[in-house]
């Protein structure tokens, strides 16, 4: 059993592990909004949520490591991300153009 | 330590409130708003932690880029808050919840109980190194074939995006 | 290479067939083919040295290197005679089918040239891997055959016949597939080989073994093979694909099916289980005896009870099949005669009761035992011919039946007295069962449906004639003289019987 | 600052430089052409010179083992195997894309440049030595994959299927990253070899790093469809523009399959601390056999059913897979390259099947049913007898390529003891023996309604889905030959 | 002549004659056809005659001329050649079966002279001959059994010749399933000796016999004697197989005579006196054979006694007489029994050709009560049957006189035998002795009871030329077998040549210590009965024609089961083989479609169910899935991290 010190000691001293912590709770809370949220731009958010919380991860983890490859992972991670929003987004623009709806509940035609 | 301690703290409530907001809000615009203060605040982190190209990169790619073209898609369906934000199913949603916060959990749990990878220098060194220069040198040797698909990626996205907008529709649609 | 040449010969004569110009030359063709066929394995009477024991006529050539799999086929005394009944019914089949199969003649004689080739295969193939291949490819072209030219019912009983078959094979892949690694290390082998999946390897493994322990190697080795050949024998209890598929395929289906495929299966059995097995063998021959006389007793009751005569000759090769499992299991010399005996027996007679229904089913599209009656008097040459052949199955001395079922039977005596007390039984049910059937539909008055038919052609043309001489012949042929037959496989079943439990097959110098 | 690199790096890759640079041109013309599509011969015959280029390129590096960019790529026996294969379903996806009425629209050079694209992504992905790459790579074919769906001139159900896959697979790919960041933040490097040399080490000690590697694992499981990540794939399948659907479900497993192989070449699996999930990867294979099949044994839809069964095919796959991962030297390559030959096989089956079922649907949105196919052994003859090759050797039946594979695949378990999953295999293959052969029973025991008969066969389509049931006997009969080859090339690997 | 030609010929010449009329079956020339299959016959008696004389200028104890043709079955141990032996009992069996056999072709001749198919039936009858001669000649027990089993095809065959009545194709089927029950005993049998000794042959099996009888039920000895006696119960239709000779007679009547009297139901008894070497160290099974015997006289004898067939009454005889032979055979006295054979084969086969020319005269009518005073009408028949049944009773000096008496006395002193069996046999000769004169009474003599559209006559020369052969031979045939006692007594003294003739080839039985007196005085007991049993009957059935009505009231039960045969038929039927249809079909429908077929539609549905459960989950809900992989990462996470 930690000593109330040490536990008020461990919550104060910042380290990687905090931020990794806080990069989990983001990564659910993303993973939240694609697994609950109906509509589907949210869920791309949703999407684009967790890929942030993947980043945050990357960098703390890059400067505890003091390595560079975390760096460049977050660039690439980035771009990729923003490709992958303008996709979902495209795509969204044209499942709205065929069903004119947006609510992921309308596309369960391909089932069984 | 202390500082630091409070700036975290203070950036998490920050990150994780909005971050809860752009979950919870059912209104699709008000989400995508709430997202941008969490990339802000993400981008504050990336400061933090050091990283400061990346939190420019942040700012610009996410908060300004991304984001625009996600309140302009909402724009465009116009919609309103929505009456069934949310998938419905006490049992699917407990469910989702649950194994979400497990997850959590196990992740946190074994960040705990790991050593991280072997710290070649101090932590302390690190925010002395030019991050910017060196990324560049990176990109342009070692990751210059990823750096260049990320390129053709890109080309990719943008015909194929366009390409998708422009459909109009199947064999059914006139020609 | 000749062995070779009769295994690929219908290959290239499906070819042939496929691609003729005219559908009226497709028949005259095949049979001239397949008499062709015929009359090249004939030359195995020539070429094969039945003073030998020895795998002889071989052909080897490196096929997988990698897993020691090779295309590797011989002949011996054991597969001799079942080569050259495949061959041998083949063209027999075309000309049986000549009027009976009208349409997609084309297909349906590319179809038989592949079955032939697979059958061939399989009798000769001394890999194991090539043996499974050649067992499974047998299976499509069969699957089409009750598929596409079957009865009403042909759609479940080809699944029936396919999945039946193949369950019981994959699990004899793996079994394979652990020898092959079982004879890397304990076999020495000379150059850059590390496995073998050749049979004369398999036979010099020593498989560990523990009697009264269900999972050792050995027995579940014994099992997987076993299973697979016993669906395909068939024996009691997995059975049942057999009715359905005998009475739904068309007659050339039905001869082929029951004259060799079900042969592959025993074959299997005394091939690879006796001998790669020794010790489970020994140690479940009882079992599989038992099954075997649980076969003859449950095959030949109903087949005493069934309406539809092609089920009933269906029901009856479970019986005699049950005979060969018996004999084989007997694990001695008469058995394993008897066995090998009855398989051929089996082969023509079944083959020919199969024939001699469809060519009366030809005529009055019905098979129900009750539609018939006094066929006797309209179509004396048929019955005739059906009552040798019924004699011939119900095991009459001088036919080719009763050598058979004697030898086995004393070989059954010898291994387990009490089980071929019953076995026995078989015998007379055999006659029950099919001297019933005779009573009522060639004695009696000609019922209504028989006299419906014009009594000018309801008796065999001279077409079929010629098809059943040969078979008639044969059954007194092997009934009166069978050490023609048996001396050709005497040398390598001695050896066999005599040396199993160490049992190596030499190749001829 | 050092460059480390040369021209000859740059010759490595040219490959994807050509089909990049291929796949430029026709619609390049387009828009001088003033955005009017050219015919559609002239698209895809600069895929085809993309593609010839590329194996010309390819070619004289088969053989040797290279590094390129500071190890970031690496061109071995695996890298090869799956850069021709990659390319040669990329040549003959092209022919079913022109010859698809579902794809030959306006915006065929659009498709031409995607998939070709597409294929310089999957390169990507089968060169990487380094986990950037991977995701590169992964995310530049996923993205061209889906953004090809959606061009699909089928109006509603291409529509979801990209976008399902779209959600899905970002969610993986999220997944995917959140493992890599663990293992680049326990291991210190996304370098691969140096990850792996170390992670039979950190399996064991530490819990962050065994998290990250199975995210890793998830990622790519997602993309081969495996138990439970496997459900997209029946609907993405089938509401996939079908030569769209050959394509995808063969390369998206190449390369997910030869990067598991390249994960599996360190001992990670052998640490005691990683036995339990080497025993729930066996579940899940085993899971993933049997929902396959048994997904695939009451479907109606042929597309449907091909696609549960490809997660079957994936399930076997994942025996060598495990095969490979555990135990040492010898054993291993078997399963290694049982994985690569039946990962050929299975493209060869499942692209002439698709593509037998492209030529046969008169619509674009047509879903053809095993009622469909009825009378098609009289109608048109000979491509029933090739969709009857093509079927009997998905089921496994001898003499065919799909027989040989199911044997290597087997072998290889068997000698790493594998054999309770074997059997799993087995019971696998017994099941799909029975939705295999209903649509040979539709074919010729059924009677035909007049549906079939009146599609004109497109010849290219035709000829090609020949050459696979050719292929499938053919490669079948001298399997030693392409499996000394297979290896041979992962000898070098492993 | 060499003797191996002889045999060869001997064999051969009725399977060419059944090869030729064969090819020929639809020839109706009777006469042709008649020709050829007499001829065949014939040359075979003659071959007989020859191979006789050769063995008389023999010495006795080496009259064996055998050969063998070629080697049959050779496997292992197992060497079965076609090998042949003629010796003093197989000369006799084929002198009967060639001579007797030759008279009843000649008979078929005039009988079949309406049929259809004459040539058919003759190629059948020469087919019998030939395997009935593999029988009596093989030197082993399996060819033996190649013409046991091959009679039997045949009698099936002739029982079922008319086979549009399908009674007669259901007797046919009768008799040769009850045979093939047998057959399956004799082949254990076979099993039983060819492990015990090595060797089916009868020589070697006599030569290894041990010395000492074996005293225990499951002795091999013992027990192969058993099981082959059952295959003898089948063939020479004993308790409890008999019952397929009384609805043999659906067959032709010169069948009946030839197959079902004179030849193949005989070969049990052949069998026993070829192996008696064999049987006389099993004496336990000897017992049983006796005893099976005895009843089988017995019973069939009071059957007789009841039935209104011309025919029947005769297979009930022939049973009851073969219950002799074998009784016979049980008390040791081999030779008696093959003496009792020879003479039941003269006399029976008379009665029975005697029976075909009266069915032939009253066309087709079988039912004693429709006819009456044929003496009249048809004299020679009404001769020559009535020497039958002088002999049959046991009239001295007819042949079934010296035959069955010393069958009596055997049974009454053999070491073997006992008083019980003497005094069933006795009954069984006053029964029989009552049923044969009320067959005569009612057919031939008294008055004619059938209509009268009914011209009876006199059957043509190739009918009445064997009966009158046949009738002499039933006076005379006796007369080499005149027992010790009785040839004392003769002028010169004649011995028992019979037995002297078999001597050297069977089992010696220890002869049983009793004085001339004794056997002086069971014998005129069994005659004296025998006589009051016949005029008995013939006061009932010519004289006091109320008295049998009235008698059968009074015992209505008895008699009722006697005529209903003791319910045997209906017994086999109800209890044994209408059950085991039933179990048949119970097996078809409950274990193969219920129980195995259900099973694998078991599994299909298992895999049809999870089929239905496998598309439930994959409901189409994009969300769905990704709460499975989320759902499948926490699984896998937590396995491996918790566990590991």
């Amino acid at each position: 059993m930690p000593s109330t010190d040490q536990l008020l000691h461990g919550l104060l001293d910042i380290g990687t592990g905090h931020y990794l912590a806080l990069s989990g709770v983001i990564f659910s809370l993303g993973m939240l909004a694609v697994l609950m949220r109906r509509n589907v731009i949210v869920m791309l958010m949703g999407v684009e949520l967790m890929l942030n919380a993947v980043n945050l991860s990357f960098i703390a983890f890059s400067r505890e490591g003091g390595n560079l490859s975390g760096h460049i992972m977050v660039f690439f991670v980035m771009t990729i991300a923003a490709a992958e929003a303008g996709v979902g987004l495209a795509l969204a623009v044209a499942i709205y153009k065929k069903f004119h709806e947006v609510n992921i509940r309308f596309f369960e035609h391909l089932r069984g | 330590m202390l500082w630091e301690a409070i700036g975290f703290y203070s950036l998490a409530l920050f990150l994780i409130f909005f971050a809860c907001q752009t979950l919870m809000a059912t209104n699709p615009i008000h989400s995508a708003l709430y997202l941008v203060l969490t990339m802000i605040g993400l981008a504050g982190v990336f400061f933090n932690l050091g990283a400061h190209f990346i939190a420019g990169v942040q700012m610009i790619v996410y908060a300004g880029a991304v984001m625009v073209l996600f309140v302009m898609v909402l724009m465009l369906f116009d919609l309103k808050a929505e009456v069934r934000a949310f998938s419905r199913g006490l049992i699917s949603g407990g469910l989702k919840v649950t194994a979400a916060a497990f997850l959590l959990g196990i992740t946190i749990g074994s960040i705990r109980h790991s050593q991280l990878a072997a710290v070649d220098q101090p932590a302390e060194a690190l925010p002395i190194r030019d991050f910017t220069r060196e990324l560049g040198v990176l990109l342009y040797t070692k990751y210059l074939f990823a750096f260049e698909a990320l390129g053709v990626l890109l080309l990719v996205v943008a015909v194929g995006v366009v390409a998708v907008s422009r459909m109009k529709g199947g064999t059914h649609a006139k020609h | 290479m000749l062995l070779t040449t009769l295994i690929f010969l219908p290959l290239l004569f499906a070819v042939i067939v496929a691609f003729l110009p005219q559908e009226r030359l497709i028949r005259p063709v095949s049979l001239g083919l397949g008499l062709l066929h015929f009359a090249l394995s004939l030359t195995l009477f020539w070429q094969y040295d039945p003073s030998q024991a020895s795998l002889q006529l071989v052909h080897q050539v490196d096929w997988i290197p990698t897993f020691g799999i090779s295309y590797f086929v011989g002949i011996d005394g054991i597969s001799f005679w079942l080569v050259i009944l495949s061959t041998f019914l083949t063209p027999l089949v075309i000309l049986a089918s000549w009027t009976s199969i009208a349409e997609r003649i084309r297909s349906f004689h590319v179809c038989l040239f592949l079955l032939l080739s697979s059958m061939v295969g399989t009798f000769l193939a001394m890999d194991a891997i090539l043996f499974y291949v050649f067992f499974e490819a047998s299976l499509i072209p069969m699957y089409f055959m009750v598929g596409i030219w079957g009865g009403t019912r042909r759609l479940y009983a080809a699944m029936k016949f396919f999945i039946y078959t193949m369950a019981g094979s994959l699990f004899m892949l793996v079994a394979i597939i652990a020898l092959m690694f079982m004879t890397q290390q304990q076999l020495e082998f000379s150059g850059t080989q590390v496995m073998s999946a050749s049979l004369l390897d398999f036979y010099r493994l020593q498989i560990p073994f523990v009697a009264n322990d269900w999972l050792n190697t050995q027995t579940l080795l014994f099992f997987a093979f076993a299973l697979a050949f016993a669906i395909k024998v068939p024996m009691f209890p997995v059975h049942t694909w057999l009715p359905d598929a005998h009475v739904e395929a068309p007659t050339p289906g039905s001869v082929i099916l029951a004259a060799v495929m079900l042969k592959m299966g025993t074959y299997g059995f005394i091939r690879f289980v006796m001998p790669v097995f020794p010790e489970a063998s020994d140690h479940w021959a009882w079992f599989f005896m038992l099954l075997g006389v649980i076969g003859i007793i449950y095959g030949a009751l109903v087949a005493m009870v069934q309406p539809d005569i092609k089920k009933l000759v269906a029901y009856s090769s479970v019986s005699h099949m049950g005979y060969v499992m018996i004999g084989l299991f007997a694990l001695n010399i008469y058995g394993a005669t008897g066995g090998l005996y009855q398989m051929l027996n089996h082969g023509v007679s079944t083959g020919a009761l199969f024939l001699l229904v469809g060519m009366i089913y030809e005529r009055t599209h019905s098979r129900q035992i009750s539609d018939y009656g006094g066929l006797a008097k309209v179509a004396p040459i048929f019955t005739i011919l059906f009552l040798i052949v019924t004699f011939s199955s119900i095991a009459v001395p001088l036919t080719n039946g009763f050598v058979g079922e004697f030898l086995i039977l004393l070989g059954a005596y010898e291994a387990q007295p009490v089980l071929a007390g019953f076995a026995v039984l078989g015998v007379i049910l055999g006659a029950v069962y099919m001297l019933w059937a005779v009573k009522r539909v060639f004695f009696g008055e000609p019922s209504a449906m028989v006299r419906d038919h014009d009594p000018e052609h309801m008796d065999l043309n001279l077409r079929e004639m010629i098809v059943m001489a040969p078979l008639i012949i044969l059954i007194f042929w092997m009934g009166v003289f069978p050490s023609d037959f048996l001396n050709w496989s005497k040398a390598s079943l001695d050896h066999l019987i005599q040396n199993r439990s160490n049992y190596e097959l030499n190749l001829e110098e | 600052m050092e460059i480390k690199f040369g021209l000859i790096d740059f010759l490595l890759v040219a490959p994807a430089v050509s089909l990049f640079l291929a796949s430029c041109i026709p619609l390049a013309t387009k828009v001088m052409r003033g955005n009017s599509e050219h015919s559609s011969f002239y698209s895809v015959s600069w895929g085809y010179i993309g593609v010839v280029a590329a194996i010309i390129f390819t070619l004289p590096t088969v053989g040797s083992v290279r590094t390129a960019f500071e190890g970031a790529l690496v061109f071995d026996g695996i890298s090869h195997f799956v850069t021709l294969l990659i390319l040669g379903v990329t040549a003959v996806a092209l022919t079913f894309l022109r010859d698809s009425q579902s794809t030959n629209g306006k915006l065929f050079s659009e498709n031409v440049f995607l998939i070709l694209n597409a294929a310089v992504g999957m390169l990507t992905m089968a060169w990487s030595n380094d986990l950037i790459v991977v995701f590169v790579g992964l995310e530049l074919f996923s993205l061209c994959l889906y953004m090809l769906i959606a061009l699909s001139l089928e109006d509603k159900l291409s529509k979801e299927a990209a976008f399902k896959y779209f959600i899905l697979g970002s969610f993986a790919s999220a997944l995917m990253l959140y493992g890599i960041s663990f293992v680049f933040g326990t291991v210190g490097t996304t370098y691969l070899p140096d990850l792996l040399s170390s992670s039979s080490r950190l399996v064991g000690t530490n819990l962050l790093f065994s998290l990250g590697f199975v995210l890793l694992l998830v990622g790519l499981f997602f993309k081969i469809s495996i138990f439970p990540f496997h459900s997209w794939a029946p609907d993405v399948y089938q509401g996939s523009p079908t030569p769209l659907t050959s394509f995808m479900a063969t390369t998206v497993k190449a390369v997910s399959f030869a990067l598991l192989l390249r994960l599996m070449t360190g001992d990670t699996f052998n640490s005691e601390r990683f036995f339990p999930f080497v025993d729930t990867l066996q579940w899940i294979t085993m899971l993933t056999i049997v929902v396959g099949n048994v997904g695939a044994f009451r479907q109606q839809s042929l597309k449907r059913m091909l696609a549960y069964s490809s997660i079957a095919h994936s399930g076997y796959l994942m025996i060598g897979i495990i095969a490979a991962g555990i135990q040492g030297a010898g054993a291993s390559m078997l399963g290694a390259s049982g994985v690569m030959f039946y990962v050929l096989a299975y493209s060869v089956m499942t692209l002439g099947a698709f593509g037998v079922l492209h030529l046969l649907e008169p619509r674009p949105d047509a879903d053809l049913t095993v009622k469909d196919l009825r009378g098609l052994g009289k109608s048109k003859p000979l491509l029933a007898l090739v969709m009857t090759v093509l079927l009997l050797s998905l089921t496994g039946i001898p003499p065919t390529i799909g027989f040989f594979g199911k044997l290597f695949l087997f072998s290889a378990a068997v000698k790493q003891g594998l054999i309770w999953l074997t059997l799993w295999g087995v019971v696998g293959s017994i099941i799909s023996v029975y939705y295999y052969l209903r649509p040979i029973v539709a074919m010729y025991m059924e009677d035909a309604d007049e549906s079939v008969t009146r599609i004109n066969l497109r010849s290219g389509s035709y000829f090609t889905v020949a050459v696979m049931a050719l292929m499938v006997i053919v490669v079948g009969l001298t399997a030693n030959s392409i499996y000394d080859l297979v290896l041979e090339s992962v000898a070098k690997v492993f | 002549m060499n003797h191996a030609l002889l045999i060869f010929t001997l064999l051969l010449a009725p399977l060419i004659g059944f090869a030729i009329n064969g090819l020929r079956f639809r020839s109706q020339n009777y006469i042709l056809a008649g020709s050829i299959a007499t001829g065949a016959a014939a040359i075979s008696f003659l071959c007989s005659l020859l191979l006789f004389n050769q063995l008389l200028g023999l010495p006795a104890d080496e009259r064996v001329l055998a050969t063998r043709f070629f080697d049959w079955i050779t496997v292992g141990q197992m060497k079965v050649p076609f090998g042949f032996v003629v010796d003093q009992i197989s000369v006799v069996m084929i002198l009967i079966i060639t001579g007797v056999g030759s008279l009843i072709h000649l008979f078929s001749v005039g009988y079949m002279s309406h049929d259809e198919r004459p040539a058919k039936y003759f190629a059948y009858l020469n087919l019998f001959l030939f395997n009935m001669l593999l029988l009596v000649l093989g030197d082993n027990l399996l060819i033996t059994f190649v013409g046991w089993e091959g009679v039997g095809l045949c009698s099936y065959l002739l029982i079922g010749f008319w086979f549009s009545d399908p009674a007669k194709a259901a007797a046919g089927m009768k008799a040769f399933v009850t045979n093939r029950i047998g057959d399956a005993g004799f082949l254990i049998g076979i099993f039983i000796l060819f492990f015990t000794f090595g060797t089916v042959n009868f020589f070697d099996l006599s030569a290894m016999m041990p010395d000492l009888a074996e005293t225990s039920w499951t002795a091999p000895v013992t027990l192969a004697c058993l099981f082959l006696f059952v295959g003898a119960t089948g063939k020479s239709a004993q308790i409890p197989l008999y019952v397929w000779l009384p609805d043999a007679m659906a067959g032709p009547t010169p069948v009946s005579a030839l197959i079902h009297a004179a030849t193949m139901v005989t070969a049990g008894v052949y069998l026993f006196v070829r192996m008696s070497s064999v049987l006389v160290v099993a004496p336990l099974a000897m017992e049983v054979i006796a005893w099976t015997g005895a009843l089988t006289a017995l019973i069939a004898a009071t059957i007789g006694m009841t039935q209104w067939d011309i025919k029947k009454v005769l297979a009930y005889s022939t049973v009851s007489q073969l219950g002799y032979m074998f009784l016979a055979v049980g008390v040791g006295a081999f030779s008696a029994a093959q003496f009792h054979l020879m003479t039941h084969a003269f006399f029976k086969a008379l009665m029975f050709l005697g029976s075909g020319s009266v069915i032939h005269a009253m066309h087709e009518e079988q039912d004693i009560r429709k006819m009456g005073g044929l003496r009249k009408y048809m004299p020679i028949t009404y001769l020559t049957f009535l020497m039958g049944w002088l002999a049959i009773i046991g009239v001295p000096p007819f042949a079934g006189f010296f035959s069955k008496d010393e069958i009596l006395w055997q049974a009454f002193s053999s070491p073997h035998g006992g008083k019980v069996l003497w005094f069933i046999g006795a009954v069984t000769a006053v029964c029989t002795a009552f049923y044969m004169t009320r067959l005569m009474a009612l057919t031939f003599w008294g008055k004619s009871r059938f209509g009268h559209d009914v011209h009876p006559h006199e059957s043509p020369v190739s009918m009445t030329a064997p009966l009158m052969i046949l009738g002499v031979l039933s006076v005379v045939g006796g007369w080499i077998g005149i027992p010790h006692i009785i040839g004392e007594v003769l002028p010169g003294h004649p011995g028992n040549v019979f037995h002297h003739w078999l001597e050297p080839v069977i089992a010696k039985v220890e002869a049983g210590h009793a004085s001339a007196a004794l056997e002086w005085t069971l014998m005129g007991v069994s005659v004296l009965l025998a006589a009051v049993a016949a005029w008995f009957a013939y006061d009932s059935y010519v004289i006091n024609r109320e008295r049998p009505a009235n008698f059968a009231k009074r015992i209505a039960p008895l008699y009722l089961a006697v005529s209903n045969k003791y319910y045997v038929d209906e017994f086999y039927f109800g209890r044994i083989i209408n059950p085991l249809v039933d179990v048949a079909k119970g097996l078809w429908l409950y274990i193969d479609v219920n129980v195995i077929d259900r099973a694998t539609y078991v599994a299909g549905d298992l895999v049809s169910g999870l089929a239905a459960f496998v598309k439930t989950i994959q409901s189409g809900k994009t969300q769905s899935y990704a709460l499975y992989m989320t759902l499948g990462v926490v699984v896998i996470v937590t396995i491996v991290l918790l566990r590991g």
